[in-house]
């Protein structure tokens, strides 16, 4: 089963079932027209307090298990995914959580 | 459906949750000898739903004209197909999911256009063009909004990412959908005519074969859920909702395609409604033959799904397919080159049984006749009260109003007639370099690229029209094929074929099988006229919701709403003729007869608040021979413009005509004297589907060219009647309008 | 040199749906042989062709982000061989998005400001008539074109626009029907209605619009036929 | 089941500007065709460790202060927003940090 719990439990066990949980932003200076999109429809809803809304990409890596090798490690080798792949470090940066 | 377990003396909560009836379960467990477990009564209630079964409405779909000419294959197979000449066919149908997309309206139209393209390549054609009849709640309604953006944008999801054009469509608001929207899906396909594949080759020692996405809980209880009534909101603890990817779509389509080119298949179906289960027992059926079935082989989404629910999940993008055994290696290298699943999951037997087998064990046998034969009935039918109180209408009751400028600029705003622009803008529509009239005219048309075609193309509309089946079932059904067919004329088609998508409320209601019965006569009768077979269709019943106000619980019923889609052909499509005038100083004529008849008019809704009247009958052998006149003056190269007359009236196609050329902004002068036909000016303005033609005649034409023209008309006993000339920037009609054309542009292009 | 020598490339992605009408209407309305590129073969050398043409379609789906995974897929290594070398590599709308993701051109495409998807004709200023995409044209002819995608809002930093404006890579620029580039005429929201942008060396163009869907006069335009006369034009006088 | 347990760090500045988090992910047994997709390309990439992808939305809210009337805090009304308008219940789940 998928964990769904967002706090961080730390585990020592190496080959234990991991995940790169990475998450994506624009960068601040991005235009966000999604997020521009959801403030308005907030707003036209009657949340008139929420300033900003923001909308970004949340994706788990599971690794269930080893580490690729030449990599030191899964955070490591989810960095590179994240920069080469998931990412366009033009527009996006990115935070990752190894759980 | 993860308990259950159909204990027996739980035949009440079964019946809930299957949808059969008392009988059929008692017929169910005669069948078998004993009474059906899960597996058995998963199997038997989709099978037997009204979905799959088509138990209310066989009968009658019987009756309907299949054959003609053209028609090398009709209803029965996963679409019908039209020969189209040097060896060429098109293959067409179209489809309804309605429930779904009320439910999650972007996956459910996203999946629904997704099945029907599905329908159209197992066929072995490559699908060229979609369209779509969509029906939502009042345009005022709060829900409606949210509706609209969302089906559209899964219409567009799907079809854009597949690259197959969305061509034309219909959107129609009204209160009565305000808790059934309707998304009908169209599709159409070309084929060789010798590459035509069916579900009905399989041979005994033939494997079968799983391909594409992995199967998962998506849609369960689909089918038995489309013939259920939306009386309480079940509480779904898992997602059922099926989730549509059109991208491995595209991977199968191509997959499909070269395997089929590579002559690797010997019988196919896509895994629609009720997946795994009708796809299997119906190509055994109509094979004659019998099928071992290894449920441990069925590529998994997860792991924790019963046989039952394996059987019954609608996951989107797979299909099942038959094939030599020697073939199987090559078709595996097809499959793995597009990244999909290939798998052998069983085997065709002589005996005409499915034996399931799981965790490597006998599971289950079931014969396939008993499965397949589900129940036919001819239910009560009684007609409506309420048509008691539909009389003809007597306009002199009614005052002409003072301002009629008014009316009219309300009825070319109203949501049902203004510009669709905002939502086929959405969809792809150029896309496969062949669509020569784009959407926003009267109905599609396509060139066929990359065969002998030359310069012969086709012609796609959709049209219903659901107020006016309320009114008159047996015209409304007349009604949709009638126009279909002017749509296809005007732009100088010839129609040949259709399609019909049948959607209405609980057959188990006498009336509704009234309208139904009576809805598809009218049908009928317009489809044997025009000579246009019905190829393929589908029946969507139960479209009402039970809604408790206090302890009073009403049943909302949509109003009958068939919807037909139609095919013409063209030889030259460099000769099609678009609605819109072409320059100023044109001259504009009135071919046909007009009624002047209100009743049922939009016109009468918004002015009065009561278009419960009458809508005009159709002559259909006047029909003919407007239409045939009107093709012979487009052939001829007569014509800059026609337009029919649908709703809204002379007034509206007139408009239309004026504010949809693409680089100008026209307008019109029509001077007409209509008390010489007797009728009022309002009732010339918006009575709706005319049998008349607006069409508009260079006014250069020589002296032997109008003779030519009038010598045609009267040829065909047609009447021709000049009503004005082409303007720019002003519409006025006798003296009672005088609008500004720009005005009616901006008002026209930004209601929705 | 006849028009059949003209070897054109056009890279397919599982999910690309614009090379057939690409391979069309190159093969067919300009007579070029012209022949597809599966992602997955190991051409190594693009050297043979003339021109690769990355086309549209909606490649992986087009999920993450338009273009993003196409990008990342070994047959675009061989592309950017090809491309450094000094190769013609024209990429439309998809093929536009994936050569910016690839890094071949600057910027990057983000959703249609409107959030929809967008189909319709749009007109077009041609800015830059010295490259083999425009070497036909006259600078600030008109082009009329279909658009058709979802993520056509170009966007890229202050920086790259005016090293953009620099070096004279912006090729085309969304206009009205007279030629002025106003707001109205841009349909996506992108930075300066920017439409197409080549490479400094301008063997490199993308665009969002369709030359392939507008290069026959039936269909409501000719004027991408101009790209396509272009390069061919380019290709003969080298 | 949708999925709300919430990790709330206390702050007690009532008028600080904060910000809700809410991550929105496909429910386990919904198909997930972007994470499929991603994954295929992982897999071709080299990453062949990588055993299953799914890909989800991360969105920040900025309430920029007080709470809308009528809702106890601002988790509460994070909570509304995330059910009625930014997910959707019957195939999606979401969680949310306030920070
Ligand atoms: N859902 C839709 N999808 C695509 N095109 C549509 C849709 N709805 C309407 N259109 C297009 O808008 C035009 C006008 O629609 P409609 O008024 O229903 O046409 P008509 O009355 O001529 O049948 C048609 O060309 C139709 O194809
Ligand atoms: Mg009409």
């Amino acid at each position: 089963m998928r964990n769904k719990i967002l706090t961080v439990t730390t585990v020592n066990e190496e080959k234990m079932n991991k995940k790169a949980f990475i998450k994506i932003m624009l960068k601040d200076e991005v235009l966000d027209p999604q997020g521009k999109a959801v403030l308005s429809v907030l707003k036209s809803s009657g949340y008139d307090n929420v300033k900003d809304v923001r909308v970004g990409k949340y994706i788990e890596v599971d690794f269930a298990g080893e580490v690729k090798d030449g990599h030191a490690s899964l955070k490591e080798e989810a960095e590179e995914i994240s920069e080469k792949i998931l990412s366009n470090p033009l527009i996006e940066e990115f935070t990752i959580e190894i759980k | 459906m993860d308990n259950v377990s159909a204990k027996k003396n739980d035949t009440k909560k079964t019946e809930k949750l299957f949808g059969l009836s008392a009988e059929e379960y008692s017929k169910i467990s005669e069948l078998l000898g004993h009474e059906p477990d899960a597996f058995e009564l998963g199997i038997f209630s989709a099978m037997w739903s009204e979905h799959c079964s088509y138990k209310s409405s066989k009968v009658y779909l019987k009756t309907l004209p299949t054959e003609g000419s053209k028609v090398l294959i009709g209803p029965g197979e996963n679409a019908g197909v039209v020969d189209f000449g040097d060896g060429d066919v098109l293959v067409f149908k179209m489809e309804s999911h309605n429930h779904p997309s009320f439910i999650e309206p972007f996956q459910g139209s996203a999946t629904g256009v997704g099945g029907i393209m599905r329908d159209i390549f197992t066929m072995g054609a490559r699908p060229v063009a979609n369209l779509n009849s969509l029906r939502f709640g009042s345009f005022s309604h709060p829900r409606t909004p949210y509706y609209l953006s969302e089906v559209v944008k899964g219409i567009g999801f799907y079809g854009n990412c597949m690259g197959v054009p969305t061509v034309g469509g219909e959107v129609v608001f009204d209160e009565c959908y305000n808790d059934n929207i309707l998304v009908n899906a169209f599709t159409i396909g070309i084929a060789k005519k010798d590459g035509i594949f069916l579900s009905s080759k399989c041979e005994e020692g033939n494997i079968v074969v799983y391909v594409g996405s992995s199967t998962g809980m998506d849609g369960m209880h689909g089918a038995t859920m489309a013939s259920e009534e939306f009386d309480l909101k079940k509480n779904k603890k898992r997602s059922t909702v099926q989730v549509g990817d059109p991208f491995t779509e595209k991977l199968l389509l191509e997959a499909c395609l070269e395997a089929m080119e590579k002559k690797l298949i010997v019988s196919i179906q896509d895994m629609g409604a009720a997946g795994l289960t009708s796809s299997s027992f119906e190509m055994a059926d109509s094979s004659g033959k019998g099928m071992i079935i290894n449920l441990d082989a069925v590529p998994l989404r997860t792991s924790e799904i019963t046989p039952a629910e394996m059987m019954l999940s609608e996951s989107q993008e797979r299909m099942l397919l038959v094939c030599g055994r020697d073939k199987f290696d090559e078709l595996k290298a097809v499959f793995d080159k597009w990244g999909l699943n290939c798998v052998e999951v069983g085997e065709v037997i002589k005996e005409k049984e499915i034996r399931f087998f799981y965790k490597s064990k006998p599971y289950k046998t079931l014969g396939v006749n008993t499965v397949v034969k589900g129940p036919e009935y001819k239910r009560p039918v009684k007609k409506p009260k309420y048509l008691n109180s539909v009389k003809p209408l007597n306009i002199d009751n009614y005052k002409i109003p003072e301002n009629i400028n008014d009316a009219a600029f309300k009825i070319i705003t109203h949501p049902n007639i203004a510009s669709k622009k905002s939502v086929f803008t959405q969809y792809d529509y150029t896309i496969g370099t062949a669509t020569i009239v784009p959407p926003g005219f009267s109905a599609a048309v396509l060139r066929v690229n990359g065969s002998g075609a030359g310069k012969k193309g086709f012609l796609l509309n959709v049209s219903g029209n659901s107020k006016y089946t309320y009114l008159d079932p047996f015209t409304g059904g007349a009604l949709a094929v009638t126009e279909c067919a002017r749509n296809i004329t005007a732009c100088g088609g010839y129609p040949a074929a259709i399609t019909d998508c049948l959607n209405f409320a609980s057959p188990e209601d006498p009336e509704v099988m009234w309208q139904f019965v009576n809805a598809l006569e009218g049908i009928k009768s317009a489809a044997l006229k025009l000579n246009t077979p019905v190829i393929s269709g589908n029946v969507s019943f139960y479209n009402e919701t039970a809604k408790k106000d206090g302890d009073k619980t009403t049943v909302h019923k949509i109003y009958p709403t068939p919807v037909i889609g139609m095919l013409g052909f063209i030889d030259d499509v460099e000769k099609a003729v678009t609605p819109y005038f072409k320059s100023e100083g044109d001259e504009i004529y009135i071919l046909g007869r007009l009624s002047g008849n209100l009743g049922g008019s939009l016109y009468m809704d918004l002015e009065y608040g009561n278009f419960m009247q009458k809508p005009s009958e159709i002559d259909l052998d006047y029909e003919i021979r407007l239409q045939n006149c009107l093709r012979s003056l487009i052939n001829k190269g007569f014509l800059k413009s026609a337009s029919d007359i649908s709703e809204g009236g002379i007034f509206v196609s007139l408009a239309e005509s004026a504010i949809t050329c693409p680089n100008q902004t026209l307008g019109f002068a029509v001077n007409c004297d209509t008390s010489k036909s007797g009728v009022r000016i309002e009732s010339f303005l918006f009575s709706e589907f005319e049998q008349a033609f607006i069409i508009s005649v260079d006014k250069k034409l020589s002296g032997p060219q109008k003779t030519a023209v009038s010598e045609i008309c009267a040829e065909y006993g047609i009447k021709l009647e000049k009503i004005g000339d082409v303007k720019k920037g002003i519409m006025k009609i006798n003296d009672k309008i005088d609008l500004k054309s720009d005005k009616i542009k901006e008002g026209y292009f930004s209601v929705i | 040199m006849n028009n059949k020598k003209i070897k054109a490339g056009i890279t397919v992605f599982p999910g690309s749906n614009c090379d057939a009408d690409v391979y069309r209407v190159l093969n067919e309305v300009f007579g070029l042989s012209a022949s597809f590129i599966w992602h997955k073969n190991k051409i190594k050398d693009l050297g043979g062709y003339d021109f690769i043409v990355i086309p549209g379609g909606f490649s992986y789906g087009d999920y993450l982000r338009s273009g993003a995974l196409a990008a990342r897929s070994p047959v675009m290594e061989y592309v950017k061989d090809y491309a450094y070398k000094g190769g013609i590599v024209l990429g439309i709308c998809n093929g536009f998005q994936i050569l910016l993701e690839a890094g071949l051109l600057s910027g990057v495409m983000l959703t249609n400001d409107s959030l929809k998807f967008e189909c319709k004709d749009v007109y077009l200023k041609t800015l830059n008539t010295e490259t083999p995409f425009t070497c036909a044209l006259k600078k600030d002819s008109l082009l009329k074109m279909p658009i058709a995608h979802h993520d056509g809002n170009y966007f890229a930093e202050k920086k790259i626009i005016e090293s953009l404006n620099h070096k004279n890579t912006v090729i085309f620029k969304y206009c009205d029907e007279n030629g002025a580039i106003t707001e109205i005429s841009n349909p996506n929201g992108s930075m300066y209605n920017i439409a197409g942008i080549s490479n400094e060396n301008g063997n490199i163009m993308g665009l969002m619009p369709h030359p392939e869907r507008s290069s026959e006069k039936i269909l409501g335009s000719e004027d991408g036929g101009y790209i396509f006369q272009s390069i061919i034009k380019y290709i003969k006088e080298r």
